[in-house]
Parts: structure tokens; C-alpha cells; sequence
């Protein structure tokens, strides 16, 4: 059998988000293989240049979708370190809360997600219901479901009421209630075993090579974490752990984003009882109305700990009341389109989903 | 270091999910069982208060969708501080940020918890929000029944309500002399309280001189000074003078002040005037006008005769300004106390103006030294604005005692004495002002002035009709800071007599006034007889307002001249009956120097329409 | 004349019948994902409104292959027993042999229409099924000859009049399991989907369905499930009256279904020695068993 | 409107209640479509089940903005999908551009392309008003008023137009440099 | 500047760099652009390994570009920001895939958004969009609002929103 060419996507069921995988296969196997992102380019670094920095915030969630508040996070504690401005202690506590939340959500879904390509449709049925409830809080804190556009520059939009505080403990304890349930349909599960482990192995010398963050570094055997290795906001301030494994396959990789969500609870149960009370969460940038707040002139890159990886916001200002230059690195970027050209081919077609849905390649993010 | 434990093999963990095969589903079942509400902050579809919102258009400025447009509406009326525009959003653009909630200047536009709004027909999106908010069609409510959503609080509100404080000169200080009391603001106060003008023009509507204040605002944010000076000469030629002295109509309809401070726009216009340089004048504004071979006269260098001049000589005329006193400038030189307006600063305006080939004869007193015939022949239109020169009295017994005195002219005593000009006017010991408006303020924080330099102790009574603070003419700034420098404000009473023993003034006795104005809202006072007191002074100034002096004037002319409530009735363009004759300020529409420089402006348009026909 | 009755009436409870299972198995698969599900009708919906579109055709290999494979299943779901020798429409020729091979008619007729269609996606998928076919064919056949050695007939409807006396899934317990195990795979149940796996290659042989056909294409599925089940019904359950054999046939069903919500997919190689590992030793040793006479 | 056949009124009817979308996320909107597949909401009670592949699907969910790349393979899904077939718009993006309005990449108005049958107001629609708009297109389909397939095969040539005007061209290349 | 970074600061003096100090974390050092190269090795070299983003910024009022490497280190949290500025009007540098092979990435990514061309880097397809007809999209002087109009229409809306909202306020009858 000659090789054959496979368009792997953009509307391929096993492809995550609108990306694209062109690939010459030989039966099963891929032979090579060429990521084709850019099917959701909307240019955000131009039109952020041309938003007024307070604007830009409805602007940025959309960048990476399944987790929006780390754009908002990001952009907004490069905004605070070029201006050099002290954000209410209470914000930065509720965001916490919220990079958190938005975490557990995201691994919900993840972990759920790897039923997609596998074919455990239970997992990503339950997964995402459940992500569900942190919707409900994400709605309750933020007045939308999604696109919160919460964080802004110089604290949080509104303050974290009692009723809501109530809500996130009680959500906490069903997710932690859920989580031996997880543990036996997906991790227990022998075929899933067998899928998973050992395949699409990345070692630790090839994983920092390419520049993998998150998850796909740590499967290696490092405690790689932004929160811990440059601490921003409180992390420095509670207790947790970065769990690792050294496999360094398909496996290790989605057991660990699930075994961040017991951590991200504990952090968000630290944060709920260390977090002062306060009616003031936000604070302006300068003096003005949001159509003139100006940031003085400067550049700074920003950098946390998503639920992929490193994600990094690099933000210029010219002094003016607009951004000059807004730069994202995705945390996926590496992955999604120099993992695949050099680590899919080798590998069969049933495992090109399975790097895309283990490694997080996030198409949103990586064509911005 | 947390290194995990893998997860052993189990053949039967996975049919432990056979358990929920007895449970209830989580589903929710929505739509046709469930109406879900969402949360008390949700972002859905808009609603907009007619009655509160102004129309400023801040919404849509902020929109980073361009969503909203501001439509105009007919059968809206633009009022003070209003425009008849409200806002359209789109649908079809709206990212439902809430943005537009969070700047609102006035809090009118807010959000409903709707959110469902399903239609093939892409013309409902569309839509001007109102009190009953979107008509979702298959929504969750009933139109109009939609629950609040998100609404700002003090976290969410985006814009600045707090004005940068001014530095000021401390009442003790200030109260010893006559310097001036407004420092002015640095580059970086300026820009900042620039940032918080959200250009909205309503302002510019308010304006009698509609000034492009949301321009030159902005170029002050820019840091573009010479931009800014070229938007204050666009429309008006006194802005050094305005800069201090202005009564900043305009900040009362601005549409930050709606639930804050309003924009400190008139020391941003006189921090434009501060920092350009004189000199650069004349390369800045570069006024070259074609000389048009015609001539104007002008009677009186008061704001309105000042501004006329300006700007018939930047359209080419030729302008000569008559003026009776010593130095132009009217009521700003011999009206307005020195610690408000200093002389540089009127100079610096008149020089300029001067500088353009207007000339100024002064000492030059219309009727006296030269025939208003003469000047009718010389020109070929004639301006007159003489303004409001002559005090009223209130006419009660004691009044023609020597000691009971009028404002205006203590004033002109008082500046005169300070520029070296005249001799020292008297200094009571004890002093009681009656009125209750700007020019009452004036000699009374004056005249404290003077005692605290002749006897170290400020003894100052004001004695208005008005019964409270809010209703006296005055600026409230005027009333607090005359307060802080120790004059004693007696609010509602109306003089009865004048004391006078041995031809001496002792005091003033008064009676409470029980309202000012009718039913009718016409000025009638009622007093209570009984409630009297007595306030023991040397001196009485009556501070009650003014009247004009139209002896100039032939009497033919007078004949021929309307004539409504003692002012001058003119067209839009300020010409009277006489089509060559123009008047304008006080004898037409009065009451500050903003309405003056507008006449001027007005009458100086008349004029060029007048003479291009003629 | 009454074959010809019966034989339409096999056609018309298969097509109820597993349509209605295939709702109830949508149902059953939702509420262990926590969730309510279709209507247990869904399915005839889907099936009349595929039938009700406008479709595409890819010449006429796509064209025959799909009636072939339609025919083919057709054909043999009408000369299965269903449970008693009073409903066997073809009493001599419901040989275990004719079905299999009548069977294979529709397979092939699949495969041939699908790779006619010349997507890429389709061509693997139909390797795949081919592939899968082998995997769990070959226990199962080694299962079924033992069966038939031990009852000495290839007829069914005598196989189930012999297990009077007891289910040859007692008989021979082993043979039972592993025939249970290539029927998932012949139902293309998880973890054995492969041939359609959707995150892998889109829906396999079927991509380039497009309404009717894919409406006739679910009829042939449905008869092959009809066929599927039946022949483990009758050959491991002991047929039974009409009553006892639907009970069974849903029981067979459900429990498939079960299963098959709670476990992910094989890969092709995996799934190529899964079967040929342990289910054929074990088929071979049953084999032996009963070769022996070792059975219960 | 031509009166339809009952026999078209009985296959409209049936449309209605088995709607199959194809599985494909054009924009963020897609975000919310997981919650309204799985068990929160649950839209396979209405008979929607996602497809894998454009035949065999009857309706389009274009998920918010596309830009231009992905309007080419939008166009090339369409139309291989089998008549009759229904697009639905989400969110503010499909109808006049949404946040993205003056984007160099994006689209700005969808029916300027391909016909679309609902739009839902939001960005991003929560899954209740998808449902609401999915229940607002089978009433739709029973009443045989979800005729956008209908009007692209008339209006063949302004489509074509448009989307000439706007891509260029309509081709898909691949990213191999051969 | 915690001591190893200032450490590595003294080490890079001899390429005559000029370094910011832009939080306690964070130092950008500006080089000369033949320098930038050497740069990057020296600080691989001794532990900032990690290339985080590798962007450019149009400095049109300069006429140049400033291209700005990301480095970052996992063994103690410290960053470096290495920037270099070239011609805006005929932009060349050349390729660091040797050192970091996504960087490859990140050229065509600058190559496509900026027009900067990397010497050494043949794969300069565009990345991100098709068919592209106009100057690299994310310089200063490009206005995205003029293609917008220009390529993809807007709506026009036809209906009398003012006539509907007055209907609403019950001043109308509609």
C-alpha cells in the first residue's frame, strides 16, 4: 500500500477545536505529518493595538477559550507591572480563586476529553456536567459562563459576595465526592491501559528541547511549574503540590491533570480562609475615565501556570491610552505545531488525537 | 516533590458506573420543562432609562465592538446638560463585556438577565434600549418583566468621579493679601484630569460661547498644547481671562459631574493659557486675515467689546475700541477683585488682541470726549457694549449716608488702589455687605482682605434675601471659600434701616424673609416683622445688583432702540432696530463674561453678514 | 407459502425490534451518563428522515455495493429461527454454513460500495472492518464447530430443540463467554468499534453516506444486529418460545450495551491480538473439551 | 411559499424531530456546545446528535466568527452536505461581525455566504438559548419554513459572487509544499 | 536582581549590552543585532534554556523593528528579555532554529505578521492565513477597519429602531 494523504481535520470529530493536521499515512501509520493552524486567526494582536487598555478585556478571554481567565490574569498583571501598581490584597486572593476554578474546570474537561479519541463517551459526558458547576459559579462571581472578563487591570471587576464563597466550598465537596468515580471508569480502565500506556512518549531531554510546558513536562519526571519555580500572585503564600510522574507517556500525562484538581481544591480552600475581608477590589490604573487611563511606557512579559503550560503575555506601552504591541505565547505553541511535525510521524492515526487531546493542543491559542 | 503513583489495572472499577442507572440524571431539562434563570449579575440584553440617560454617548465610545451608535430622536428636547441622541447597540456586534454599564455616566443604562433571543431574521438585532428593554422573541420573560442583571457598584464603575485637587493657597495665608488663590495645575494634574473628560460635547452645547471644550480637553490628554491653544481661539479670544473668572456654565452639565465631580474644565483652559508662552502666539494661532478696507467702532473694552474686536479683526476689519476708563478691560479690570484675576493675565489677552491691529483708546468716554454721532459717521457699523456700570440701591432709610456704599465702585477703589492708580480706599472696622450674588462675594472677601492687612481681623456680615446657600446666586466655591476666610454670612434677612447716630453708620437693622419669590416665581419678598435683628458696622455696602448707563446714546436714537426690562432687544446676531448699530454683554444678555464673548462672537458675524451685503 | 409469511415476518420484527432496542439502548447508555436521553423511538425517526433526504451518489460500485449489502442481510436475517423450530421460516436450509456465508454477501457488499466512494476515510475503515472480521470470526468459528460437533447438526432450529435438556452456554461455559465476546465484535460494540471509530476516522466506511443510503445502510445494520444476536440466542440460549427468545434477545442486548458504556476502544492491532490471544486459546480449548467429551 | 405535498409535510415532520449536526467547531461558541451535548442539558432528547461527517449531517452550527480560512472549508462543507440542510448562526459574530468586526481575517456577515436559518442572539450563546433556537428551527422545519438549502440553490451565483469577492478563492490547498 | 542573574549580567558585558531592569525577575538587555546570537548562546549556556516567546514590535516612528527573545529559567524563575532592533525597510536576521527548533515556528510566524525575512530558514509558508494580498498585517501602518470594509461587508440595518423603541415607551400606537 502506497502512502495515502489524510486531511486530519479542520471537521474531523478527533480534532480539537478548529486546527488542522495534513498527513501522509501507510496503512495505519503516519509517515509525516504537518500542523495547519490559522483556521481561528483573528489577528487579536492587531486589534488589541487598537482597543483602550481597559477595553481589551473583552477582548482577551477569547483567546483561548476552554480557559479564559488566564489571558485576562496575564494581560492584566503585565498592565499592573509596567504601571508598578499595588492591586488590593482581596483581588489578587480572588484571583487565585478564579485561575483555580478555571483549572478544575479545565482538567475536568480534559480529563473527560480523553474519552473523545478513545471512545469513552461516559468520561467526557460526566466530565464536562461537572465542569458545569463551576460554570454556575463562574456565573454567579462574573455575570457569564465563559467569557467571565472578570480579572481586569488593578484588581477584579466585583467582589466575592458570602453567598457566592458558600457556593464555591459546597461546589468543591461534589467535585471532590466525584473524584474516585473518575479514578475507576477512566484510570482503572484496562483498555484504556492499554491505549494509553507507553504510547507517545516524551522524554524528558526531548521535552525540553521542543519547550513543552505543563503537564507533558512534569509526565517527565520535573517539577516544572511556573507557581512554584517564579511565584506570582499568593502561591508563594499556600500549601500544595505539583504531583509528577517519569513515564513521560499519553497516561502519566492525563492522570496528572487529574491529579491537580485535588490540589487546586486545597488552594482554593487555603485562599477562601487567608483571604482578608475588604469591599475594595479593585483599584485604577491612573487617574481618568477608562477611555484615558494610560499606562506609562514600558514592556514586561508575564508569564503563569496554566492548565497546558506556561502562558505568557508580552505587553509594550508607548505611554499611550491603547496598547502598543500585545504578544501571547500559547502554552501549546511548541506542541501543536513543532511536536507534531516531529513526534506524529511514527506513530499510528489512532494516537494523532490522543497527542492533540494529551498534550492540550489548543487551537485558539496557537492562531490567536 | 509529589511523584504519583500510577493507578493499578482493575477489570471491574469501570462497571462501577452501572450505579447511575438507579439514579436520577443530572440533566436540566430546559427549555420546555425548566425556565432557568440566571444569576443576579448575569450580562444579558440591554435596558435603558430614558429619563436618566443625557445622551453622552460614553457607551458607545467605550464599546469595543463599535456596537453601540448614539441616533438622534425626534420629539427629544436638548436641554441643559441633555442631548436628544440615545443609544443604539447591534446584536449582531454586542460581546456583552458590560462595559458600556460600567462607564455609564449617569447609570441609566444597565443590564436584564434575558439571554435568549432566537430569531432567523437578522433585523432583530437590532435595537434601541429602553425602560422595558429588548422584545426577546421565544426569551424567558415577558417584554418588560426581565429582572436586573449586572449592574456597577463601586468596584465596577470605570469612570472617575473624584476631580485632581486643585492646589490652593490656605485661607490664612491668602486672606492677608491679595494674591492669587488658584495656583493653577501641573503638567501632570492636567493630563490627569484631561483623562477623565470622557468627550461627550455636552459642554460645548451648554456653553453660551459653545467653546470645543471636549477638543481641547482631549489635546491637554495629548499633551499637544498648541493644539489646544488653537481650539481656545477658535471661539474665543479671553481665555486667560475665562480660565479664572468663568462661570463655568459647562461644568454644570457635565456628564461626569451627572453623579460625580464634573470635569474641572475651566483650569484645564487656563492651564492651556499658562503654559503657552506669549511670544508663541503669534506662530501658533498664525491669524492672517485679508484686510477688507472697512472699519468698526467699538464702545466699551469689556468682554463683549474685546471679543467682537478679536474677531472682526481676524475676519479683516479694521476696529477701534472706545473706552471711557483708564485701561480696557471693563468689568475684568475694574470689577473683578485682584486674587481672582490678576492684571498679567488680562493683560496678556488685551495685548494680543492688540497685537492684531485693534486699537484701544482709552480715557475716551463716549458723550463726553468724543460725540456718539461722530463715531456713527467714522464707522461703518458700531458695536456698543457698555455693560451694567451704575449700582442699585435698596433704597431703605439711611441709604444716602456717605458711608452706606455701592459695590462696583469699592471695587474699582479697591483694584485702583492695588495697581497704584488711586488712593486707598476706606477700611471699616466693621462691615456689613447686602447681597447675596458673586459681586457681594467679591467686596466682601476684598474688604476682608483689607482688614486683615489694616487691622489683622476679618469683621465681614453678609446679609442676603436668600435663605440658604444653595439658593444664592453666588458660586458655592465663592460662598466657601469667602467662609473659610472668616466672613460671617447671615442667609434670609432684608434690610429695614440704616442705623445711623451723630451722623455716624452704627449698623444695620433686618427682618427674616420668609421666601423670595412667588408662586409665580416673580421676585416678591415676604418677611416675618417680628424676627428682627440689628448688626452693628461702620461701613454698608449694598452688593444687589446692577444697572445700565444708556445716557451715551441720542435720544433719537433711544427712541428707535427696543428696550425689554432695561436690556437691549437683538436678533440672533445681536443687531438691534438700527441695523448698523450691534450691542451685546450686560445691555443685551448678561450676566457673566462667557454670554459677553459669545455676543461678541454673535454680533462680530452680524457684522461681517451686515457689511459683506452692504 | 407459510415460509414466505414467516420470513416477512422475521423481516418486520427485526426491524422493530432492534430499532426500538437500539432507542432503549440509547436510553440505557444516557442515564449511566447521568443524563435522560432520546425517546426510545429516537431511531425510527432517524432512520425515516435519513430515507427522506437527498443524497449524493458516487457512481454505481457505491450504488450496488449498498443494495448488495442491504440484499445480502436481508436475506439472511429471513432464514433465521427466531428461538423455535415453529418459527424457523426455512426449516432446511437454516444451516449454520448458509447463513455464514449469506452474511458474508452483505459484508462484502459493504465493503465494496464504500471503498466506491473513494474517500480515504472510507478505505481505511473498510480495511479495518475487514480486519476486525478476521479478529473475531475465527474463535468465534472454532466455538461454533465445536458446538456443532458436539450436537453433531449444523442446523439450528435442531441445535435449539438438543438444548432442551440444558443452554449450551452451560454445556460448554467457555464457549458461551468467547462467543459472547466476538458477538461485541461482530455488533461493533466498544471496545470493538474500530471500523467507526469517529475521533479516528471520521465514520469510517461510512463517510461518504449521505441520506438514503445511510438509511439503507442502518436497515442492513439493523438486520444484522437482528442476525447477530439471534444466532447467539439460538445456538448458547436455547432458542425458547417467542416470548423467552425477545426476552433473551433484549437481555443479550443490554448487557452488550452495557458494556459497552463503560469501556473505551481497541486499537486495530490491539484488538487483532486480543482476539487472537486469549479468546482463540480458550476456543481451542474448549475445542479440546469437547472433543474430549469434557463438557457439562 | 409553494404548497408542499403530504408527503413532504410527513418527511418536514420527521426532519424535525432527528436533527444530526455535523461535529464541527468553527469558533468559541463551540464552547458552549459540549455542555449542551453531554449530561447538564442533554440535547439528544430532542433527537440532536453530532455527526462525524458532512453527509451524512443535516445542519451546520456555525459557532461564531470565521475567518477566511475556515469560510473555505465551511463553503466546501456546506455543500457537501445532503439537501435538506439548516445552518444556524451563534452568537453576535454571524450576524454583523461580532468583536471581530474589524478584524482583517474575519468574516463579518454570514448570510452574505451561505443562507442561514436561526440566529441566537449572545456571545457566546449560553446552551439554553441553543436549545431554545434548536426547538425554534424544528418548529420551523414541521411548518416548512427553514428553507435556506432551497435559496442557495436559486442564489447559486450570488453566493459564488460573494464568496469570490471575499476569498479570492474557493479552493483548499494543502500544507505540504508539493 | 537576584545574584546568579546579576552574575550572568557581568558575564554578557562584554557584548556591550544595554540592560533594564524591569522587575526583580525580569531584565531586558538591548544588543546589537550581529551580537544577538551570541547572546542567546551564552545565556542557553548557563541555564535559560527555555525559550518562552520570540515576538517582534514595529517601532514605526524609528523605522525599525525590535525583535525580543523570551528566555526564561526553570532552575531559578528568572527571566531575560534579549532585544535587538533592525531596518523596518528591509528586515533580515538571521534564523536561531539551531538553538531552539520551535523557533522555527515563531519565525514563520514573524515572517508572515512582519515581514521579517530569516536567513537560514527556508520554511517561510505562511503560517496562519491564506492567501494573503496585503502588507504583513501586523505593522504600524496597516489598518485592518479599511480591509474589513473593503473584503467582508457589514450588515446595513433597515429597520426604524427609533419608530420600535417609541412603540415600547408607549408614546406611539404601533
Amino acid at each position: 500500500m502506497g502512502e495515502v494523504k489524510l486531511f486530519f481535520g479542520p471537521n474531523h470529530p478527533g480534532m480539537h477545536g478548529n486546527f488542522s493536521v495534513h498527513m501522509y499515512v501507510e496503512g495505519d501509520v503516519v509517515k509525516r505529518a504537518r500542523p495547519l493552524p490559522g483556521f481561528l486567526h483573528r489577528g487579536f494582536e492587531k486589534l488589541m493595538e487598537r482597543r483602550y487598555w481597559y477595553s481589551n478585556i473583552a477582548l482577551i478571554p477569547r483567546i483561548c477559550v476552554p480557559e479564559p481567565d488566564i489571558n485576562e490574569a496575564c494581560y492584566a498583571m503585565g498592565v499592573e507591572k509596567i504601571a508598578k501598581l499595588e492591586v488590593p490584597e482581596r483581588a489578587q486572593w480572588i484571583r487565585m480563586i478564579v485561575l483555580e476554578l478555571a483549572r478544575i474546570a479545565n482538567h475536568l474537561m480534559a480529563v473527560g476529553g480523553i474519552g473523545g479519541p478513545i471512545g469513552l463517551y461516559t468520561a467526557p459526558q460526566w466530565g464536562t456536567a461537572d465542569r458545569d458547576r463551576i460554570l454556575d459559579i463562574f456565573e454567579a462571581l462574573s455575570g457569564a459562563r465563559v467569557y467571565h472578563m472578570y480579572i481586569v487591570i488593578g484588581g477584579v471587576r466585583k467582589n466575592l459576595t458570602p453567598r457566592i464563597e458558600d457556593m464555591i466550598w459546597k461546589t468543591m465537596d461534589y467535585i471532590e465526592s466525584r473524584l474516585p468515580d473518575y479514578e475507576n471508569l477512566i484510570f482503572k480502565n484496562r483498555i484504556l491501559h492499554s491505549r494509553l500506556k507507553g504510547r507517545l512518549i516524551l522524554t524528558r531531554e526531548q521535552a525540553l528541547e521542543m519547550g513543552v510546558t505543563g503537564v507533558g513536562l512534569r509526565a517527565t519526571g520535573v517539577e516544572y511549574d511556573v507557581r512554584k519555580v517564579d511565584p506570582y500572585l499568593f502561591y508563594d503564600k499556600v500549601d500544595f503540590e505539583v504531583p509528577t510522574a517519569t513515564d513521560g507517556d499519553a497516561f502519566s500525562r492525563v492522570y496528572l491533570k487529574f491529579k491537580e484538581i485535588p490540589q487546586s481544591i486545597k488552594i482554593i480552600r487555603q485562599a477562601l480562609e487567608k483571604m482578608p475581608q475588604g469591599d475594595k477590589v479593585n483599584v485604577p490604573v491612573s487617574k481618568g475615565s477608562a477611555l484615558r487611563r494610560i499606562v506609562p511606557k514600558g514592556m514586561a512579559y508575564v508569564h503563569i501556570e496554566s492548565a497546558r503550560g506556561e502562558y505568557g503575555f508580552f505587553v509594550v506601552s508607548d505611554g499611550k491610552n491603547k496598547p502598543y504591541r500585545v504578544a501571547v505565547r500559547g502554552a501549546s505553541y511548541p506542541q501543536g505545531l513543532y511536536g507534531i511535525e516531529k513526534y506524529l510521524p511514527g506513530t499510528r492515526i489512532e494516537d494523532v488525537p490522543i497527542w492533540l487531546a494529551t498534550m492540550d493542543v489548543c487551537a485558539p491559542e496557537i492562531d490567536r | 516533590m509529589a511523584m504519583q503513583e500510577l493507578p493499578k489495572k482493575d477489570f471491574f472499577a469501570p462497571l462501577k458506573a452501572w450505579k447511575f442507572l438507579g439514579k436520577r440524571p443530572v440533566t436540566i431539562e430546559v427549555p420546555n420543562k425548566v425556565k432557568r434563570e440566571a444569576s443576579d449579575r448575569y450580562r444579558g440584553f440591554h435596558i435603558n432609562d430614558w429619563s436618566k440617560c443625557i445622551g453622552c454617548g460614553t457607551c458607545s465610545k467605550i464599546c469595543p465592538t463599535d456596537a453601540i451608535t448614539m441616533v438622534e430622536v425626534p420629539g427629544l428636547v436638548r436641554d441643559h446638560g441633555k442631548l436628544p441622541q440615545r443609544p443604539v447597540i447591534d446584536y449582531g456586534r454586542c460581546s456583552f463585556c458590560a462595559l458600556c454599564v460600567d462607564i455609564c455616566t449617569t447609570g441609566s443604562l444597565q443590564m436584564t438577565r434575558e439571554y435568549i433571543h432566537v430569531s432567523d431574521d437578522a433585523e432583530d438585532y437590532v435595537y434601541m434600549p429602553t425602560e422595558k428593554g429588548l422584545n426577546a422573541k421565544r426569551g424567558l420573560y415577558e417584554h418588560g418583566k426581565a429582572p436586573l442583571g449586572w449592574i456597577k457598584d463601586e468596584n465596577s464603575d470605570i469612570l472617575d468621579l473624584v476631580r485632581v485637587k486643585m492646589p490652593m493657597e490656605e485661607p490664612e495665608v491668602r486672606v492677608k493679601s491679595f494674591i492669587e488663590i488658584v495656583k493653577g495645575y501641573s503638567k501632570e494634574q492636567a493630563q490627569q484630569e484631561a483623562a477623565r473628560c470622557v468627550g461627550c460635547g455636552i459642554c460645548t452645547y451648554t456653553c453660551p460661547e459653545h467653546m470645543d471644550i471636549p477638543q481641547y480637553i482631549e489635546s491637554i490628554y495629548k499633551g499637544d498644547l498648541e493644539e489646544g491653544l488653537r481650539w481656545l481661539y477658535r471661539t474665543n479670544p479671553l481665555s486667560m481671562v475665562c480660565g479664572r473668572v468663568c462661570t463655568h456654565r459647562c461644568e454644570s452639565s457635565c456628564s461626569v459631574g451627572v453623579r460625580g465631580e464634573p470635569v474641572a474644565i475651566r483650569w484645564l483652559k487656563r492651564y492651556i493659557i499658562d503654559n503657552v508662552p506669549f511670544e508663541e502666539y503669534d506662530r501658533i494661532l498664525n491669524i492672517r486675515p485679508e484686510k477688507k478696507g472697512k472699519s468698526v467702532g467699538i464702545i466699551g473694552s469689556g468682554p463683549a467689546g474685546l471679543s467682537a474686536a478679536y474677531f472682526l479683526s481676524t475676519m479683516g476689519y479694521d476696529v477701534t475700541i472706545y473706552e471711557a476708563n483708564a485701561r480696557p478691560g471693563g468689568v475684568m479690570r475694574y470689577g473683578i477683585p485682584r486674587y481672582r484675576l490678576p492684571d498679567e493675565a488680562l493683560d496678556k489677552d488685551i495685548a494680543f488682541i492688540e497685537a492684531l491691529g485693534v486699537k484701544i483708546l482709552v480715557n475716551t468716554k463716549v458723550g463726553q470726549e468724543i460725540g456718539f454721532d461722530e463715531i456713527a459717521k467714522k464707522h461703518d457699523a458700531v458695536f456698543i457694549s457698555t455693560g451694567f456700570g451704575l449700582g442699585r440701591s435698596t433704597r431703605v432709610p439711611g441709604t444716602d449716608h456717605p458711608n452706606v456704599k455701592q459695590a462696583l465702585p469699592m471695587l474699582k477703589m479697591i483694584r485702583d488702589y492695588l495697581r497704584g492708580d488711586g488712593p486707598k480706599p476706606p477700611v471699616p472696622r466693621k462691615l456689613i455687605v447686602i447681597g447675596g450674588g458673586n459681586v457681594a462675594m467679591d467686596i466682601s472677601r476684598s474688604m476682608a482682605r483689607l482688614q486683615t492687612m489694616e487691622y489683622g481681623e476679618v469683621n465681614v456680615h453678609t446679609l442676603s434675601l436668600e435663605r440658604s446657600f444653595e439658593e444664592m446666586p453666588a458660586d458655592m466655591d465663592e460662598i466657601e471659600e469667602a467662609l473659610e476666610e472668616g466672613v460671617e454670612f447671615h442667609p434670609g434677612w432684608g434690610p429695614i434701616e440704616i442705623v445711623i447716630e451723630d451722623d455716624e453708620v452704627k449698623g444695620a437693622r433686618f427682618k427674616k424673609c420668609l421666601r423670595v419669590f412667588d408662586e409665580n416665581h416673580r421676585f416678591n419678598p415676604q418677611f416675618d416683622e417680628n424676627n428682627q435683628i440689628f448688626i452693628e458696622a461702620d461701613m454698608v455696602i449694598e452688593a444687589i445688583g446692577q444697572a445700565p448707563d444708556y445716557s451715551y446714546l441720542p435720544q433719537e436714537l433711544q427712541e428707535k432702540l427696543e428696550f425689554v426690562r432695561g436690556r437691549i432687544k437683538t436678533n440672533e446676531y445681536n443687531q438691534t432696530a438700527i441695523e448698523w448699530l450691534f450691542a451685546g454683554g450686560d445691555i443685551v444678555h448678561g450676566p457673566d463674561i462667557i454670554h459677553g464673548v459669545a455676543d461678541g462672537y454673535a454680533a462680530a458675524k452680524g457684522i461681517d453678514m451686515y457689511l459683506s451685503k452692504k | 407459502m407459510v415460509a414466505a409469511y414467516k420470513a416477512l415476518f422475521n423481516l418486520v420484527v427485526a426491524f422493530f425490534l432492534v430499532l426500538s432496542l437500539e432507542g432503549i439502548g440509547r436510553k440505557i447508555t444516557a442515564r449511566i451518563q447521568r443524563r435522560i436521553g432520546p425517546p426510545w423511538y429516537q431511531n425510527f425517526i432517524d432512520l425515516f428522515k435519513a430515507l427522506s433526504k437527498h443524497p449524493f451518489s458516487n457512481g454505481w460500485i457505491f450504488d450496488f455495493g449498498v443494495l448488495m449489502a442491504l440484499g445480502g442481510t436481508m436475506a439472511t436475517a429471513m432464514v433465521i429461527p427466531m428461538g423455535s423450530a415453529f418459527w424457523t421460516p426455512f426449516p432446511n436450509s437454516d444451516n449454520f454454513f448458509v447463513i455464514m456465508y449469506l452474511f458474508a454477501v452483505g459484508a462484502l457488499g459493504m465493503a465494496m460500495g464504500m471503498v466506491g466512494s473513494g474517500n480515504p476515510w472510507s478505505s481505511i475503515g473498510v480495511s479495518r472492518a475487514l480486519t476486525q472480521m478476521l479478529g473475531y470470526e475465527l474463535p468465534y468459528l472454532i466455538v461454533i464447530s465445536s458446538t456443532i460437533f458436539h450436537y453433531k447438526t449444523a442446523s439450528i432450529h435442531k441445535l435449539i430443540e438438543m438444548q432442551r435438556g440444558g443452554w449450551n452456554l452451560l454445556v460448554m461455559p467457555l464457549g458461551g463467554i468467547i462467543a459472547f465476546v466476538s458477538l461485541m465484535g461482530m455488533l461493533g460494540k466498544k471496545p470493538f468499534d474500530i471500523a467507526t471509530a469517529p475521533a479516528e476516522i471520521a465514520s469510517g466506511p461510512m463517510t461518504e453516506l449521505s441520506g438514503k443510503y445511510m438509511g439503507l445502510l442502518h436497515i442492513m445494520h439493523v438486520f444484522a444486529i437482528f442476525v447477530e444476536i439471534s444466532l447467539f440466542v439460538d445456538i448458547f440460549l436455547g432458542g425458547g418460545n417467542f416470548g423467552w427468545y425477545l426476552v433473551k434477545f433484549i437481555v443479550v442486548w443490554v448487557l452488550a450495551v452495557m458494556i459497552s458504556s463503560v469501556l473505551p476502544r481497541f486499537r486495530i492491532e490491539q484488538m487483532i491480538k486480543f482476539y487472537w490471544g486469549v479468546p482463540l486459546g480458550l476456543a481451542f480449548l474448549n475445542a479440546l473439551f469437547v472433543l474430549l467429551g469434557w463438557t457439562l | 411559499m409553494k404548497e408542499r405535498t403530504i408527503w413532504e409535510q410527513i418527511a418536514d415532520s420527521f426532519r424535525s424531530r432527528s436533527i444530526w449536526m455535523l461535529h464541527y467547531c468553527t469558533g468559541c461558541g463551540a464552547m458552549e456546545l459540549p455542555p449542551t451535548m453531554t449530561a447538564r442539558f442533554d440535547m439528544e432528547r430532542f433527537g440532536i446528535a453530532p455527526m462525524a461527517t458532512p453527509r451524512q449531517a443535516d445542519i451546520l452550527l456555525i459557532t461564531g466568527y470565521l475567518n477566511t480560512k475556515t469560510l473555505r472549508r465551511v463553503i466546501y462543507t456546506y455543500e457537501q452536505m445532503a439537501d435538506p440542510k439548516y445552518v444556524i448562526g451563534f452568537g453576535s459574530c454571524t450576524i454583523n461581525g461580532g468583536i471581530y468586526f474589524d478584524s482583517y481575517s474575519t468574516i463579518n456577515r454570514l448570510d452574505y455566504y451561505i443562507p442561514v436559518d436561526v440566529y441566537i442572539a449572545g456571545c457566546m450563546p449560553r446552551p439554553e438559548a441553543i436549545l431554545e433556537a434548536f426547538n425554534y428551527l424544528m418548529e420551523k422545519i414541521r411548518k416548512g419554513e427553514a428553507d435556506g438549502w432551497k435559496r442557495y440553490r436559486e442564489n447559486y451565483d450570488w453566493y459564488k459572487q460573494n464568496q469570490i469577492r471575499s476569498l479570492g478563492e474557493v479552493y483548499v490547498h494543502d500544507e505540504f509544499h508539493e | 536582581m537576584t545574584n546568579s542573574m546579576s552574575n550572568l549580567v557581568k558575564i554578557l558585558e562584554s557584548f556591550n549590552p544595554f540592560v533594564e531592569e524591569i522587575d526583580e525577575k525580569e531584565i531586558k538587555i538591548t544588543v546589537s543585532p550581529d551580537k544577538v546570537v551570541a547572546v542567546l548562546e551564552t545565556l542557553k549556556a548557563n541555564g535559560y534554556s527555555h525559550l518562552s516567546l520570540m515576538t517582534c514590535v514595529d517601532w514605526i516612528d524609528d523605522n525599525q523593528l525590535e525583535l525580543v527573545y523570551i528566555l526564561f529559567s526553570w532552575e531559578d524563575g528568572g527571566k531575560f528579555l534579549v532585544s535587538t532592533r533592525i531596518d523596518r525597510s528591509n528586515p533580515k536576521f538571521v534564523t536561531v532554529k539551531e538553538l531552539w527548533p520551535v523557533a522555527r515556528f515563531y519565525e514563520r510566524e514573524i515572517h508572515e505578521f512582519f515581514g521579517v525575512e530569516f536567513e537560514g530558514n527556508d520554511d517561510m509558508k505562511p503560517l496562519f492565513l491564506e492567501l494573503w494580498d496585503e502588507r504583513p498585517p501586523l505593522r504600524k501602518d496597516f489598518d485592518p477597519r479599511d480591509y474589513s470594509r473593503k473584503k467582508f461587508p457589514d450588515r446595513e440595518y433597515e429597520k426604524d429602531v427609533i419608530k420600535e423603541a417609541k412603540i415600547f415607551r408607549g408614546e406611539i400606537n404601533g
